[in-house]
């Protein structure tokens, strides 16, 4: 098995064979644009600088999410954001340069992380239970809004963790460095099995 | 199992964070100036304070910040975190916030 | 066999539902519903058991978690387990249970002589004999060991699987009986979320086997509607078969469920066997009980004696009467419920009450209904030994503190066996709190809870006997925790407690303990322990330990209770005194002459009941024991015959071995071909960390202790990192991208550390600094290619021109190889010229494909971590971690260039010149040549001066790396030796510790003609 | 002292048990003694006894706070090695070693000193590196050691998974290493003490020094001034807040350590195991509990209780190394706290106040020095100079850097 979910993770044409229990269900994302944008938030040249280079509102407040259809800027610390952007056709590099050219003379850092993770999405009804088998955040508190997001642990891994579509509800997108999703992927699909039928 | 306050992000499980020992002590800037007792009081002599501690916390699985806190190594209660370059919260008070909370046992010492 | 002891009536077994089972071997069958204890009882099974150290027959002592005695082997091969409480286990088909600790069997065990010798076996014998001939007690101990033990590990891996759950809520209710009930409904209506968690297969404790009528109705139906209308809220959990563990700070707490085991072996479906529980409570609700506690007399610990509530809770929950005729013995007023309820199932039933008279509603009730009530009478000897065949009682002194008057005999087969109640502190314990004595009811109770673990207790943990009353300070404790919980949610408030005060349930006689032993003049009872006598009254039944032996203890000054504990094991077997600790301390407080709370309690610790490890690991096993970090070539490396090693979480490749190669010849063809023509190793797994800012530079210059401010955009520089402590400890090759923009790597194990380092520095020491990290260890897959083909190879998958003048050594190229976007850095690690290629990871697959095709033309070999070792060790470079122990500088290492004196300062440097680590002697890395230039020294081994084996001997130092190079044709090695830069050209002998003896030459650590390649060495500071 | 014997068993037997003596008095506090020594654990217990043994020094009081040996010497996992890496090491664990093998006898007080083995697991090359380097140095010293490589362990522990994540590679066994019970070492030294003439005072905190011109003259307790000739701190835990009150600081941290134990089970294991690599070290007691060792938290706490993961952290590596425990079950855990010193070597040393010597940092695992530890720091308290074995443990080494860094060096606990 390992050779197998080796490849999913690192590949991008590749996706692990889904899993569906109905209540839950378990899946690769395909691969996105990841940037790590640095900054202090409460520098506005800052703030002001990623707002125009990426179309979004710049979320300051901890742990949550601005959105729009094809990309989110997720809190990840007081001096750090990360650049999430689905669109197949941009390419990371221009994207990395575009948002150094608006933060140009603002002290800052541009990386590149979009190999760095993979994403995996965890959906159902029984979703937050078999998160809770891993997890010791208080998921409906750190995840009561849509916008809500959390960087936490699933058992050894860190992961980061945002609500599919934006809603509080059934769906989480769970990020991890890629050299972990096997782990992970393992460890969800056993906790999973309670819900087979 | 400590149930800790980050600045950031809040209460989170102690398993998120790791501790890193006494806060408040500066790097000397001059090392070249300093004897040896000196400098070796600065790398290896530590308050280790049975009572109120001024401590040194990364919440390494969250927003991975260095913070500070000050906590009864007694009862183990957090009494207050804060933030890097925040200044060090006052003793006294604390220490009647703390009785306040239990029966007094804290004691104060090497700030 | 029949059921000889099952009566009519419903209780809550399912008659329809036969269930077999087998008892050392043996056919039986009960009912579902049933426990292993109650199944056995109803087939007229007492002897369960052989105690720990005597070898006593014991029986079924209890009906709960409390159990001391009745614990057997469950099920065998991989499902077996030991030490099981019957009391516990639910019946299920097939069940197959043995008696443990006895041979040949349980009714006939050899391990009863120890009984015959118990009198030179007292607490704590084993300290003051087995000492002569010293040299015989690892046999004694042996003989020890076989004899101690109760049951058997399982001997095969445990098929099953568990998992861990985490759990919030604002109201925790530990214990489902009338008060955790009636909390858990409480909290609820205010909206509040709420788990509650019982740890018997059904909520309801012990109502489940009452015959009260509780807010107007029968036990069973007001269960039976509080139930249904707990179901209705959303907000509420129930668990039945779930134990709550432990109390951890900031209202942490753990337990354990038992999710499938009462379905049979295999029976569990998709399900775990069991789940541990990790519950944040912002408020607790502790309901979990009270504990009856056993009078003291002499045997008994006879199967058949059994706790009073136990006797009841078979005949009202199970539907078994244990015997046709009970005595029950006792000194208050709650054990003639028993009494009742062995008359109306039945039974003939005497009273043996140590109190003169009584008049509670129940002891009127027993009278009204005939049962004979001996007052004033304690049991004074029990006849038989694997049964009951009858108990004798003799009346008390008015003083109750010896027995007088003649013998009478009262035709028993069980004594139910009830002296007062403890009420179950140890949650309360366990979260710091405190307790308090109340002497009416002698019993400890909580006090106050501390601010950090906010917690109430409710009903009989509470020291409230009463039903009415358990249910009324269960519904304000669940109201007063919701209320706080959603006022303030962080535990560290203090909580507000019950109103309701304790119900004073003064009743007189609970203080009385232990049945004199003797027959004598009414002198003192303290007096007369000095008589002994007490060597049979048992009161940890599971560990042996008699009224004498606590004697014996205060006699030899172990008075302090923890001294008592440890010295006789009292309260530290499989039940942790749950039936016995209190009267332990009544026992040594009468001895002292003073009373319980001055003796004190030892310290409740978790687990409540023991957990198994299974539950506690969770998922954390097996292939999820530890994540192993795998590189983005990993596939082709399995398809490549790789064999791997672990180096931090990471599967590396050690080596390539081809038809049937070892290492040794694996690693000396990679090791040549790299040489000759090129290789190429995997390096993705090399920590990188992406360093951005004005003051990167400035931040380079602290960390490491060569100079960085002028290093040119472009160029790479090796670095070498210490600690405060002035110690090395992380090197790696750090390249300037841009003016003010750095690619860092790191050691593969330091990669975390360094990382954290950086941070440390930036955020607490230097905040005002403008430089930012970013951990890109993953993001980069890292293909190095080395030796003379390297350059041809490269050019045949890139435009670029790779040149000397263009491309230096230590230099960075930004290029596309094979197509796809790269970094590629000149450095080497080997010494030849090389070439690491950076490409994202996802394509690393690709790049290192396109490498071996395009390498076939240059015969390019693949090769792992050993080989990687010794190219590098043949050039002398250090790896940190192997060559350098957490204790060596720059200088030890012979790396003075690398420390840079004109800055004024870097991390580190002010500990280089402290007087021990600036003076001379130090052990220092130089290279060693064995004189046989086809040994290879051991790495680890020692060196000594001089030729003659000798021990003790003193250690010059210690070999560090060792191999056999093929590219030096002999075996080369370094090692850390005293003063070993001064001593070049001397010779020391590597001594061995199966006799060999090596002589080596130090030299310097350069192996290969120095003129070969002028790459020799990383850059030197500018 | 009535000597214990099989004979005393019997004899008293028949007397049922009445007749023998106290193992150690309780006497009041005398105004003066010539040696203070503060803290009755098993460290202090034996100083005291060899100050009255061997150096003459018979005045002497033992004050401990609660009770003896509830400190660390009441709550480690017994585990008795010598096989340490440096030579300054080496030095005092196996002097102790040797007071080990006859200490039964010497007390007349049975420690059950169980020389079963210690068997040290490499999991990989790094930790083969280790076990070889430290193999040797050992050897040197004149230490038994023995390699072994994974069939003979697989014989002397078939019950292990060698192929567990991290596969066992090798490791290396002191046959002469192994347990001894702990309580049994605290009361034997006391009794032995006691039958000297050395006053052992249980439920005395020390709160305070009497220090006039930079010298030591006596202590402040809750039962009163005692006055003193010499005192010797020996605390553990601590030992910063007797610093403290002497006004110093100590290069220590004092951190929750933890230890638990399984329900017992017939003999399954039968010598200590020790494995770094995956961070588990277990032996089964006489009794027949499981003896596991868990990690120490990173903050510091004086309350004797740890956090939960720790006790987690070593259940998975158990249950990893041994699949065949997951369905034995955990009977109890407790913790204790530990001074911890940077260099994970212990400091034995005179202090900037005259006549107050400290014995302490044995972080994780002073037990097995008991006897080395007492012999040694009662000699140097007696001389009023360091023992020369003892010498190199002084608190000066964290200032000049002559760090005993077994830490860093080889990574091994207790
Ligand atoms: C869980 C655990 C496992 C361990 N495992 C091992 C092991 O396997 N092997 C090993 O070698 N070591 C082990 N250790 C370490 C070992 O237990 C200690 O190093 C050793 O017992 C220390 O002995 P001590 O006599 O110095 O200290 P302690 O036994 O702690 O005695 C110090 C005494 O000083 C008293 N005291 C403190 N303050 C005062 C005061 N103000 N006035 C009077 N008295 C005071 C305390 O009450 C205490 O009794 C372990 C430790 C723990 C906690
Ligand atoms: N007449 C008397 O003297 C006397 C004395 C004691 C109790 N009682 C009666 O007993 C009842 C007491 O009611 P109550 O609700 O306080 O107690 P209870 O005994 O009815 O219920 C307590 C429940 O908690 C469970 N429990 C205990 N520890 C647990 C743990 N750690 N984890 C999970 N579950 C745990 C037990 O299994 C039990 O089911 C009342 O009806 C009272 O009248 C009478
Ligand atoms: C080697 C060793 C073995 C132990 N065995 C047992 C045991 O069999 N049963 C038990 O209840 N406790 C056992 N304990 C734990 C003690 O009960 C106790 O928890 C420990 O000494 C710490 O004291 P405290 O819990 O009172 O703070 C053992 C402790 C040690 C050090
Ligand atoms: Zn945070």
């Amino acid at each position: 098995m390992s050779a197998q979910i080796y490849s999913v993770f690192t590949t991008e044409a590749i996706h692990a064979e889904p899993l569906d229990y109905g209540a839950v269900s378990l899946s690769t994302m395909p691969h996105c644009i990841k940037v790590i944008i640095r900054g202090e938030h409460d520098n506005a040249a800052f703030i002001a600088a990623v707002q125009e280079a990426t179309g979004l509102s710049a979320p300051t407040r901890a742990n949550s999410v601005s959105s729009n259809d094809t990309s989110e800027l997720i809190w990840l610390g007081p001096s750090e954001l990360l650049y999430r952007l689905h669109n197949e056709t941009l390419l990371a590099g221009d994207t990395v340069q575009r948002l150094q050219n608006a933060l140009q003379g603002v002290h800052s850092a541009v990386v590149d992380v979009s190999d760095y993770y993979t994403t995996l999405k965890l959906a159902g009804p029984d979703a937050r239970r078999v998160l809770r088998k891993g997890t010791p955040l208080n998921v409906d508190v750190a995840l009561a809004d849509g916008s809500d997001c959390a960087q936490t642990r699933f058992g050894h891994a860190a992961i980061l963790l945002t609500q599919a579509d934006g809603q509080a509800e059934d769906g989480f997108i769970l990020q991890v460095r890629w050299t972990y999703a096997e782990y992970l992927w393992t460890f969800l699909a056993e906790a999973m099995q309670e819900y087979r039928t | 199992m400590l149930l800790i306050e980050c600045p950031w992000c809040g209460q989170r499980d102690q398993t998120e964070f790791s501790a890193h020992g006494e806060a408040h002590i500066a790097r000397p800037t001059e090392t070249a100036t300093l004897n040896d007792e000196q400098w070796g009081n600065y790398v290896f002599f530590r308050s280790n304070s049975k009572g109120l501690h001024y401590e040194r916390w990364t919440h390494d699985f969250g927003c991975r910040r260095w913070f500070n806190a000050v906590r009864d190594t007694v009862s183990d209660q957090f009494l207050v975190t804060y933030k890097p370059g925040e200044p060090a919260p006052d003793a006294k008070q604390l220490t009647q916030q703390l009785s306040d909370a239990t029966s007094g046992t804290a004691k104060v010492s090497g700030v | 066999m029949s059921h000889v002891n099952r009566i009519e009536g419903i209780g809550r077994i399912r008659r329809g539902r036969a269930v077999r089972f087998y008892y050392d071997g043996r056919q039986y069958f009960g009912y579902e519903g049933d426990t292993l204890a109650s199944a056995l009882l109803a087939n007229g099974v007492h002897l369960t058991g052989r105690s720990f150290k005597y070898h006593r027959p014991r029986g079924i002592f209890t009906a709960g978690s409390e159990e001391p005695n009745a614990i057997v082997q469950l099920e065998s091969g991989a499902y077996t387990e030991p030490n099981t409480r019957v009391t516990q286990v639910e019946l299920y088909e097939g069940l197959r249970a043995n008696s443990q600790n006895c041979w040949p069997s349980v009714k006939y065990d050899i391990g009863a002589v120890n009984s015959l010798l118990s009198r030179f076996l007292p607490a704590g014998f084993y300290y003051k004999t087995f000492m002569w001939p010293a040299s015989m007690w690892m046999t004694y101990e042996h003989f020890i060991r076989n004899a101690a033990g109760l049951g058997k590990s399982p001997e095969q891996k445990d098929p099953d699987r568990y998992e861990q759950l985490h759990a919030h809520c604002d109201v925790l209710v530990a214990g489902g009986g009338p008060a955790g009930l009636s909390a858990a409904l409480a909290a609820a209506k205010t909206g509040a979320s709420v788990i509650i968690m019982d740890e018997q297969s059904e909520m309801g404790g012990s109502l489940l086997a009452s015959d009260e009528t509780v807010d107007g109705v029968t036990a069973a139906q007001w269960l039976k509607t509080t139930l249904e209308t707990l179901g209705t809220y959303d907000n509420v959990t129930v668990v039945p078969r779930c134990t709550v563990t432990g109390y951890f700070d900031y209202n942490y707490l753990t337990a354990a469920e038992r999710v499938t085991d009462h379905l049979g072996i295999g029976n569990g479906g998709y399900s775990p066997r069991q789940r541990f529980w990790k519950i944040r409570a912002k408020r607790v609700v502790i309901a979990a009980g009270a504990i009856e506690r056993p009078l003291l007399f002499k045997d008994n610990d006879r199967p058949g004696v059994m706790l009073a509530n136990a006797v009841r809770t078979y005949i009202r929950r199970y539907c078994v009467l244990p015997a046709k005729s009970v005595c029950v013995f006792t000194n208050n007023d709650s054990a003639y419920d028993t009494a009742i309820a062995v008359h109306e199932a039945g039974g003939a039933v005497t009273v043996v009450d140590t109190r003169q008279s009584a008049s509670a509603v129940s002891v009127k009730r027993a009278r009204d209904v005939g049962i004979t009530v001996y007052h004033g009478y304690a049991v004074s000897n029990v006849i038989g030994s694997r049964a009951i065949r009858r108990v004798e009682i003799r009346r008390l002194s008015d003083d109750a503190q010896s027995l007088v008057g003649d013998p009478v005999t009262v035709n028993a087969q069980v004594i139910a066996n009830g002296g007062g109640w403890n009420p179950v502190v140890n949650l309360f314990s366990q979260s710091r709190g405190k307790l308090r004595f109340e002497s009416g009811i002698q019993a400890f109770v909580p006090d106050k809870a501390v601010a950090i673990n906010p917690s109430v207790s409710a009903g009989s943990c509470a020291g409230v006997y009463d039903t009415a009353q358990c249910l009324a300070t269960g519904a304000e404790a669940g109201e007063i925790a919701a209320r706080a919980a959603a006022s303030d949610p962080k535990p560290s408030v203090p909580m507000p407690q019950l109103t309701k005060a304790l119900a004073a349930d003064a009743v007189n006689g609970r203080d009385f303990y232990v049945v004199p032993a003797n027959t004598g003049a009414a002198e003192g009872l303290l007096q007369k322990w000095n008589d002994r006598g007490y060597s049979k009254h048992f009161h940890d039944l599971q560990n042996d330990v008699t009224v004498a032996d606590i004697h014996l203890a205060a006699t030899e000054g172990y008075r302090s209770v923890e001294h008592l504990k440890r010295y006789t094991t009292t309260g530290m077997g499989t039940d942790q005194g749950k039936t016995s600790n209190v009267n332990a301390l009544s026992i040594m407080a009468g001895i002292q002459q003073t009373d319980i709370p001055s003796v004190g309690t030892t310290t409740f610790r978790p687990p409540y009941t023991p957990v198994t490890f299974g539950a506690i690991t969770g998922q954390n096993r097996g292939e999820l024991f530890l994540q192993a970090r795998k590189t983005p070539m990993h596939a082709w490396h399995e398809l490549n015959n790789a064999v791997f090693e672990d180096v931090g979480d990471w599967k590396r490749p050690w080596y390539f071995p081809r038809h049937g190669e070892t290492m040794h010849q694996a690693v000396d063809r990679e090791a040549l071909a790299t040489r000759q023509s090129v290789g190429m190793v995997d390096a993705s797994t090399l920590g990188k960390i992406d360093i951005q800012g004005a003051d990167a530079a400035w931040f380079l210059n602290m960390v490491y202790t060569n100079a960085w401010l002028k290093l040119p955009v472009g160029h790479c520089r090796y670095g070498l990192m210490l600690n405060e402590h002035g110690m090395v400890f992380d090197d790696g090759v750090t390249t300037r991208l841009g003016e003010n923009h750095f690619h860092m790597t790191t050691t593969t194990g330091g990669a975390a550390r360094v990382m954290a380092w950086l941070e440390e520095w930036l955020q607490t020491e230097w905040p005002e600094r403008e430089v930012y990290c970013t951990s890109v260890t993953e993001q980069w897959a890292v293909a190095a290619i080395n030796g003379p083909n390297a350059r041809a190879l490269l050019e045949s998958l890139t435009d670029e021109d790779l040149s000397d003048e263009s491309f230096p050594h230590m230099s960075y190229k930004s290029m596309k190889v094979a197509g796809l976007d790269a970094r590629v850095f000149r450095i080497s690690f080997t010494g030849e010229l090389s070439f690491e290629i950076n490409v994202s990871a996802r394509h690393g697959l690709a790049l290192w494909e396109a490498l071996i095709d395009a390498g076939k033309a240059f015969d390019l070999t693949v090769y792992g971590t050993e080989t990687m070792h010794v190219l590098r060790a043949e050039k002398g470079f250090i790896i940190v971690g192997q060559d350098t122990d957490g204790t060596v500088t720059p200088f030890d290492l012979g790396m003075s260039w690398i420390v840079n004196k004109n800055k004024p300062d870097f991390l580190g440097k002010r500990s280089l010149s402290r007087t021990h680590t600036a003076a001379s002697g130090r052990r220092q890395l130089v290279g060693l040549l064995t004189d046989d230039p086809d040994t290879v020294l051991p790495e680890g081994a020692h060196l000594v001066e001089g030729h003659v084996r000798r021990v003790p001997a003193v250690t010059q130092g210690h070999v560090t790396s060792s191999y056999m190079s093929p590219n030096a044709k002999r075996s080369i090695a370094m090692g850390l030796v005293t003063n070993g830069l001064d001593r070049l050209g001397e010779s020391l002998t590597a001594q061995l510790m199966d006799g060999q003896m090596i002589g080596v030459t130090l030299v310097k650590p350069d192996f290969l003609s120095i003129d070969k390649s002028p790459e020799t060495k990383p850059e030197k500071g500018q | 002292m009535k000597p214990y014997s099989l004979w005393s068993l019997v004899r008293n037997g028949i007397s049922y048990d009445k007749d023998w003596q106290q193992a150690w008095r309780s006497p009041e506090p005398k105004k003066h003694y010539d040696v203070v020594i503060i803290g009755g654990g098993g460290h202090g217990l034996a100083t005291a006894y060899y100050l009255a043994r061997e150096c003459g020094v018979r005045n002497v009081a033992v004050i401990e706070k609660g009770w003896l040996g509830g400190g660390n010497t009441g709550r480690n996992t017994t585990i008795v090695r010598s096989n340490y890496l440096l030579d300054e090491s080496a030095g005092i664990y196996e002097h102790a070693m040797k007071l080990w093998e006859g200490l039964s006898q010497e007390l007349n007080y049975n420690v059950m000193f169980s020389q079963r083995g210690l068997l040290h697991l490499a999991h990989s090359v790094h930790d083969m590196q280790e076990i070889g380097r430290r193999g040797n140095a050992i050897h040197l010293n004149g230490i038994d050691s023995e390699f072994l490589n994974p069939q003979q362990i697989k014989k002397m522990l078939p019950i292990i998974n060698l192929n567990c994540r991290y596969p066992v590679m090798g490791g290396l066994l002191q046959r002469r290493g192994g347990t001894a019970r702990h309580d049994a070492v605290a009361w034997g030294y006391a009794r032995g003490a006691d039958d000297m003439g050395v006053d052992i005072i249980q439920n005395c905190a020390v709160e305070g020094f009497d220090i006039q011109n930079g010298e030591v003259k006596g202590v402040r307790t809750s039962k009163g001034l005692i006055g003193a000739g010499k005192v010797g701190c020996v605390v553990a835990g601590h030992s910063s807040v007797l610093a403290e009150m002497a006004g110093f600081r100590m290069p220590l941290e004092s951190v929750p350590l933890q230890a638990l134990v399984s329900e017992p089970v017939k003999p399954v294991i039968d010598c200590v195991v020790m494995s770094n690599g995956i961070h588990v070290y277990v032996s089964q007691s006489d009794k027949g509990e499981l003896v596991v060792g868990a990690g120490s938290d990173a903050y510091i706490s004086y309350s004797q209780r740890g956090s939960f993961d720790q006790i987690e952290h070593v259940v998975g590596p158990l249950v990893e190394l041994f699949p065949l425990f997951s369905r034995l079950r955990m009977l109890r855990q407790w913790g204790g706290i530990v001074d911890v010193t940077t260099d994970r070597s212990p400091i034995l040393s005179k202090t900037p106040v005259k006549n107050l010597f400290i014995n302490c940092g044995w972080g994780t695992g002073g037990f097995k020095c008991t006897p080395g530890s007492g012999h040694l720091f009662a000699h140097s308290i007696a001389q009023g100079e360091m023992h020369e074995k003892a010498a190199p443990f002084s608190i000066d080494r964290f200032n000049t850097g002559a760090l005993i860094d077994e830490g860093a060096a080889a990574a091994v606990a207790h």
